[in-house]
């Protein structure tokens, strides 16, 4: 296999250096690439669209098909390691422990639940004493890590950052929150249920803004004819368009990135992880 | 751009690229990988590429690993190569 | 202005999403959801097949941009014939789907209906899109969902059948991209028409070829092609039945469908025959993987096993017959997308039921069937005629304007490989008859005495009815070649 | 020599995305556990958007967010002064393409795992051979 290997990487490598050749020189602003359909971006978007981060307006405008199916897929990988890993079965081995006195219970092959409240509590396998400053730490951080999301969802127009990267860091949140206290601090706070629908809505947003365009009047898509619906200045309304994607992509996203941790670290089961 | 940081961060590249697979512990891989989407994250910026550059931080360096992380401690860290 | 094109692919990714959040919800709505939003996506491919039959190439805008600037779906004869042929498959399927999804996923028919859906809007929207970017996310959404779905099969072989297959999908898609990046570092463009028309003066660069070969050495990943075909024989044998009735005809026809495309609107006939002369080089490949695929079937002992080499030998036919540089191959190559499809779905589905009823389909375990499930063999039998290609049926048809091809070219190692090919799978069939038909069970014979009462066990009549349709529907497809190859691949040849 | 250090020089970023992607390919393909390979796939996954970006690349240019005044002023935007979009939007669709891959190729491990106690490719084929 480590010879197969060897020739397959070294004929492709030598195709590609092949092709390097006749490369157009490095940063060329006459290459093909940065001449024939980019200046018309760059030269347009802002007149157009009134959207000043032109990587956005390409992505959720002109191209904004594409992101609507790169959603679909994030959606996809969600739902995949949902139907891969989860595991409904309760398991039968618990540890429970006791909050004044630090006593560990060990259950085994028992249907009985302890009633956890005021006395015991459900600890993990290995169990760890939760760290105070680590836990104060994320305590604060969490809260300012999810309004920076939020920024960077709100104000993808104009800087960098968008939907897709505010989802993300919203999603990271809750891995801090999950990691710095336990998994079921986090399924307790935020249902299964409530991440799944949450991953549907946001595609569903965001197709469902692309679909409301056709019954109005223009193509898929064409945010320009949404102008009756949306209040404010009617030039505005294709960045108003984009900004309801990114908000549905974010959603999406954070959605999915959470149910992708939550199902490895607990191989499905969602009762302990890391 | 400046070419002299350009190469070293590409020579950062390449040694944590051929670090990250050549590691006999899967969570040195981890880490090694996270370092390696670090530095691609960095090249990236350098070339102009913010957008690219700041999903690569966000989902890279950052959420990547820990799924890495948290495959690798409900497998194992042991690895032959 | 119609939003047809569109439609074709929307609903469904809608379906999906509704589907999907009717798991959470109410779980029966989501078949009901599943099944309108095919049925939409049916109708509409077929409003636009008329439509463009009757009047030429539909092109669609998204988002209103004009073609270069943003992405465009452009509809001719080729795709419109091709999204029929996804959609209405994909929807028979579906119907015939309910029961042995039951069977198969227990709790999560729900998410299995979301997968499913996203899976063909993949396939539809990789035929209808007229753009080479869109084209790979695409091609992502159905790998992803077939990597999903793979898993979701054997419990102990799946997954890792699965995982290979990713590794693989990767590189394949991967490769795709890489020539996508080379073709748009050439032209600046990404839309199929807008490249075709910039190639015209970059006919000798070396990025051109790279990108050429790169990008059919992704697509030959991707649709199995002899050498480069180690992933898709686990993968579909052990996948669930459901998935593997609709993947098994589509996935490597609409990869094919894609070869075509990037070979005849975005290379060129001249660039790839006149200026690269690879034309015999393929058509040897493509020998060799018909062999190949044909003699690994016969050594296998599981009845879906050797289905998924013939598939492969298939490929052959198909990838032959497009690669032979002649008006009559690329019909024969177009046409036997069409047929084979048909043929392998009407075989899959007969499979099915014999899945559902028996567990396991070593080629052991399927004596006595004909007594059986009559009707389920009767589907069986016709589909193997196809594939072996009996007269009357649809597969004998694009054999015989692709061995017609061949003779044109002087390609006779290939006409004799089909021929090969058709007697090996001659004799597979008919092994598979043997043991289904005479050795009935030992159990019957020792009691001797007259006729042993053999009971009807057929599948449910969902099934039944659908695999009886799709199996008429070969003859039908045969009998009217003539007027497909005139009305649809010829206009769009010329 | 003369020329070719020059030549070296001037396209560093593309030798430099070949030899990435020969990394990536060959942990793909050589290497017997299975989480290995994926780090490879993602290196191969992220060496092409190497490629993508420095086709993008452009001198002297700035980053593709144009500065606008206030509302209504639109200042003449010159199409040589920033870098160009296109390549950052179609990575951007590669990344998230790439984690929704890694993320189902993790999930599939933990699943192999669970089943054969072992990630290494060797030994899951012998115990597959053997059952």
């Amino acid at each position: 296999m480590k010879f197969l290997g060897f020739i397959v990487v070294c004929l492709t490598g030598a195709l590609l250096l092949y092709g390097t050749g006749q490369f157009p020189a490095w940063g060329d602003p006459g290459s093909p690439a940065s001449t024939h359909l980019s200046n018309y971006y760059i030269e347009k978007t802002v007149e157009q669209t009134q959207v000043p981060n032109i990587v956005t307006a390409v992505l959720a405008d002109y191209r904004g098909f594409d992101t609507m199916f790169e959603t679909s897929v994030i959606f996809c990988a969600g739902l995949t390691c949902f139907l891969l890993l989860r595991d409904f079965t309760e398991k039968k081995e618990r540890f429970y422990r006791h909050r004044p006195t630090g006593v560990i219970l060990h259950v085994k092959d028992s249907e009985k639940v302890l009633k956890v409240g005021k006395e015991f509590e459900h600890i993990d396998k290995d169990f760890v004493p939760s760290d105070l400053i680590i836990k104060t730490v994320c305590r604060i951080l969490i809260p300012f890590i999810q309004i920076y999301a939020l920024y960077v969802v709100a104000h993808g127009d104009f800087s960098p950052g968008g939907g897709f990267q505010g989802g993300v860091i919203f999603g990271s949140s809750l891995i801090l929150l999950a990691i710095s206290y336990d998994l079921k601090t986090l399924v307790e706070r935020i249902k299964e249920k409530v991440l799944g629908i949450f991953a549907a809505v946001g595609v569903l947003i965001y197709v469902g803004i692309a679909t409301i365009c056709m019954p109005m009047g223009g193509n898929f898509l064409n945010y320009g004819m949404l102008a009756p619906l949306l209040p404010g200045d009617p030039r505005h309304v294709r960045a108003l368009g984009m900004l309801g994607v990114e908000i549905g992509v974010g959603l999406a996203v954070m959605a999915v990135m959470a149910i992708i941790y939550i199902n490895i670290v607990s191989e499905g089961r969602h009762d302990e992880g890391l | 751009m400046h070419w002299p940081i350009d190469l070293i961060v590409l020579t950062f590249v390449i040694f944590c690229a051929i670090a990250a697979i050549s590691v006999k512990d899967l969570l040195g891989t981890a880490i090694l990988f996270g370092a390696y989407s670090f530095m691609m994250c960095l090249l990236w910026a350098i070339m102009g590429a913010v957008d690219v550059a700041f999903t690569e931080a966000s989902v890279g360096a950052g959420v990547s690993t820990v799924f890495f992380v948290a495959a690798v401690f409900r497998t194992s860290r042991r690895t032959k190569d | 202005m119609d939003n047809y094109p569109v439609l074709i692919v929307v609903t469904p990714l809608l379906a999906a999403l509704f589907a999907g959040l009717a798991a959470w919800i109410e779980e029966r709505l989501s078949y009901p959801i599943a099944l309108i939003g095919l049925a939409i996506s049916t109708f509409s491919a077929f409003k636009v097949l008329m439509r463009v039959i009757a009047s030429g190439t539909i092109q669609y805008r998204m988002a209103g941009w004009a073609p270069p600037i943003g992405i465009e779906y452009r509809i001719d004869l080729l795709n419109a014939m091709v999204l029929m042929l996804v959609s209405s498959v994909a929807f028979l399927n579906l119907i015939a789907s309910y029961k042995s999804v039951e069977q198969e996923t227990n709790d999560r028919a729900a998410s299995f209906y979301t997968v499913y859906l996203l899976f063909v809007v993949g396939l539809l929207g990789v035929t209808a899109t007229g753009d080479l970017f869109n084209l790979y996310v695409l091609i992502e959404i159905t790998s992803l969902t077939s990597y999903a779905m793979v898993a979701l099969g054997d419990r102990d072989r799946a997954p890792l059948a699965s995982l290979n297959y990713i590794f693989i999908g990767v590189i394949g898609a991967s490769f795709y991209l890489l020539g996508v990046g080379y073709l748009y570092m050439q032209t600046g463009s990404l839309n199929m028409a807008d490249v075709s028309r910039i190639l015209q003066s970059h006919q000798g660069s070396s990025i051109v070829l790279t990108a050429f070969i790169l990008c059919m050495i992704g697509l030959w990943i991707k649709m199995a092609f002899f050498p480069l075909h180690v992933w898709l024989p686990n993968a579909y044998s052990y996948s669930p039945v459901a998935f593997s009735r609709v993947v098994a005809p589509l996935m490597t026809k609409v990869m094919i469908y894609i070869m075509i495309r990037l070979m005849i609107t975005v290379f060129g006939y001249d660039y790839i025959f006149k200026t690269l002369h690879l034309s015999s080089a393929v058509v040897w490949l493509a020998t060799i993987a018909i062999l190949a695929g044909a003699i690994m079937a016969l050594a296998q002992k599981n009845l879906k096993k050797m289905l998924t080499y013939i598939i492969i030998c298939e490929i052959g036919y198909m990838v032959g017959g497009a690669w032979m540089g002649n008006q009559l191959g690329m019909t024969g190559a177009i046409l036997h997308i069409l047929n084979d499809a048909l043929m392998t779905f009407a075989m899959f589905l007969a499979v099915g039921n014999i899945v559902y009823k028996i567990k396991d389909v070593d080629l052991s375990n399927l004596t006595g069937l004909f007594g059986k499930m009559p009707w389920t063999m009767a589907g069986l039998v016709l589909a193997a005629f196809s594939i072996i290609g009996v007269p009357p049926t649809c597969g004998f048809f694009s054999k015989w304007y692709l061995i017609l091809a061949a003779f044109e070219k002087g390609a006779y190692q290939f006409a004799a490989a089909l021929i090969i090919s058709s007697l090996i799978c001659a004799v597979l069939f008919f092994r598979v008859f043997e043991i289904c038909f005479f050795n009935t069970d030992s159990k019957d014979h020792e009691h001797g005495n007259g006729h042993p009462q053999i009971k009807i066990e057929e599948a449910p009549v969902s099934m039944l009815i659908i695999s009886g349709l799709v199996s008429l529907s070969l003859i039908v497809v045969g009998l009217f070649s003539g007027t497909i190859v005139n009305t649809i691949i010829l206009p769009f040849l010329k | 020599m003369t020329d070719l250090l020059p030549l070296i020089v001037a396209k560093y970023n593309y030798w430099l995305y070949v030899i990435l992607m020969m990394i990536g390919l060959y942990a793909m393909i050589a290497k017997n556990n299975l989480i290995k390979k994926v780090v490879g796939m993602n290196i191969f996954q992220t060496a092409i958007i190497l490629f993508y970006l420095s086709i993008g690349y452009k001198k002297d240019a700035t980053l593709p967010i144009v500065e606008v005044g206030h509302e209504g002023q639109e200042a003449v935007v010159r199409a040589l002064d920033y870098i160009n979009p296109l390549p950052h939007v179609l990575m951007l669709t590669a990344i998230v393409v790439s984690v929704a891959t890694f993320g189902v190729a993790m999930a599939l491990a933990v699943r192999i795992y669970q089943r054969y106690q072992t990630l290494e490719e060797d030994e899951l084929r012998m115990r597959l051979s053997e059952e």
